[in-house]
């Protein structure tokens, strides 16, 4: 599956896209917390396949997961 | 005229017959300069031919480029990031849900690298009465500081700083 | 580009320079027709020689004359009359209170004869933020539809009936 | 002094500028109560020298009252 960083959190990574080994049960917290020096999660939204999900939700082979920072768009 | 700055959706083109309680959606976001007087002019021409013709209200807003930094500072650029295909599914859905009651909807965004004074946004709402117009162009300009993946970029002396959050309403 | 319909105030001429914090009031009542995107492109080009550039949020409201009489029958004309005097007086008083916080502000309203699709008001207001602009842009058209002078008369089949307060909000 | 009629009032009352006699401690109530076939007067507003002002404000002699319907601009 793939993964996505954007803006603040993608240049703390290094990385913007990276597909990653999906497990059965596979959630974006725990993809979440193996990231290298997280920013704090209550900061950060989830989307999978381009639609806010929680950081609990059940992922699938083909999915895009994002993590996005506070948005501040308009 | 030719206003060569305010491309229109392909929604615009499309002109299928759509129901009365539908409200007209002319969302998109813009890589170039964005002229928002031009849309308008652009937009109220379609408008026209709404059944029941020219709406009798309407209510717009414009955001440009501040020429100062969160932190004060002279602003060089403002660089607008955003998520690609998934800011236009949002901001499509927030456009439906927002613009119940109204008969139409403009939105322009920006992305890419503006100058102080480029305009960011407009919203343009077209309603029966003012109160939706009114109602609806403030959602949706809420929603898509909040709710639609854009990421605003401050660049000052060189370095770029992301902003977190936005300015209060 | 020529735009006649748009004559600007008097106090728009003037150009006295004025503190800071005193936010720019262009006020007119108009007996002809009325271009509201006209009148923007003019006052824009006003605003960009205000202290600090164009300001970063503008909020717009244009109220255009409906094809139906509240009773619901096609509309031959709306007439609108006003106190001479006092309705400017009113409008400067209520532009003053309305206007502070923002930078400027630009209100035409018609007065006369018009026609279904006429556009009877534009409101527009200019702040540093979308707060100030857009709740000074409603509080400037609540106080023009209750507290300035003016009076609608639809004319339907030849008769004339005097609208007797406003639509709801 | 000189007393106006706006819009419907004008109408009703076939003029729309009057001058009016004045005398001391006169009212626009007064007034009001001295047109034929007045509007109720909780539907009308009164306005001395182009302000708003109170039915039992005292007038003077050089003053401009007028009677304003319900107002529907914008």
């Amino acid at each position: 599956m793939r993964v996505k960083l954007f803006a603040g959190l993608r240049e703390r990574a290094g990385w913007g896209e990276r597909t990653w080994p999906h497990s059965a049960g596979l959630t974006p917290h725990q993809i979440w917390s193996q990231l290298p020096d997280p920013a704090p999660a209550h900061s950060v939204r989830v989307a999978i396949n381009h639609s806010f999900a929680s950081f609990e939700t059940p992922l699938n082979p083909d999915d895009e997961l994002a993590f996005l920072p506070p948005i501040s768009g308009g | 005229m030719n206003w060569p700055s305010c491309r229109r959706s392909v929604e615009a083109e499309r002109r299928e017959p759509v129901e009365a309680t539908m409200p007209r959606l002319d969302l998109q976001l813009l890589t170039t300069t964005l002229d928002p007087l031009a849309c308008l002019v652009a937009w109220q021409r379609q408008l026209a031919d709404l059944p029941g013709g020219m709406p009798a209200a309407e209510a717009h807003f414009i955001g440009r480029v501040r020429g100062v930094s969160g932190q004060g500072l002279p602003l060089e650029a403002l660089e607008l990031e955003h998520y690609p295909a998934m800011a236009e599914r949002r901001l499509q859905e927030l456009a439906k849900v927002t613009a119940q009651g109204t008969a139409a909807v403009l939105v322009r965004h920006r992305i890419g690298q503006l100058r102080p004074g480029d305009v960011i946004v407009l919203v343009a709402v077209a309603a029966d009465r003012r109160g939706p117009a009114q109602r609806c162009g403030q959602a949706l300009l809420e929603g898509l500081k909040h709710e639609v993946p854009f990421w605003k970029r401050e660049w000052v002396n060189g370095v770029g700083t992301w902003v977190e959050g936005n300015t209060p309403l």
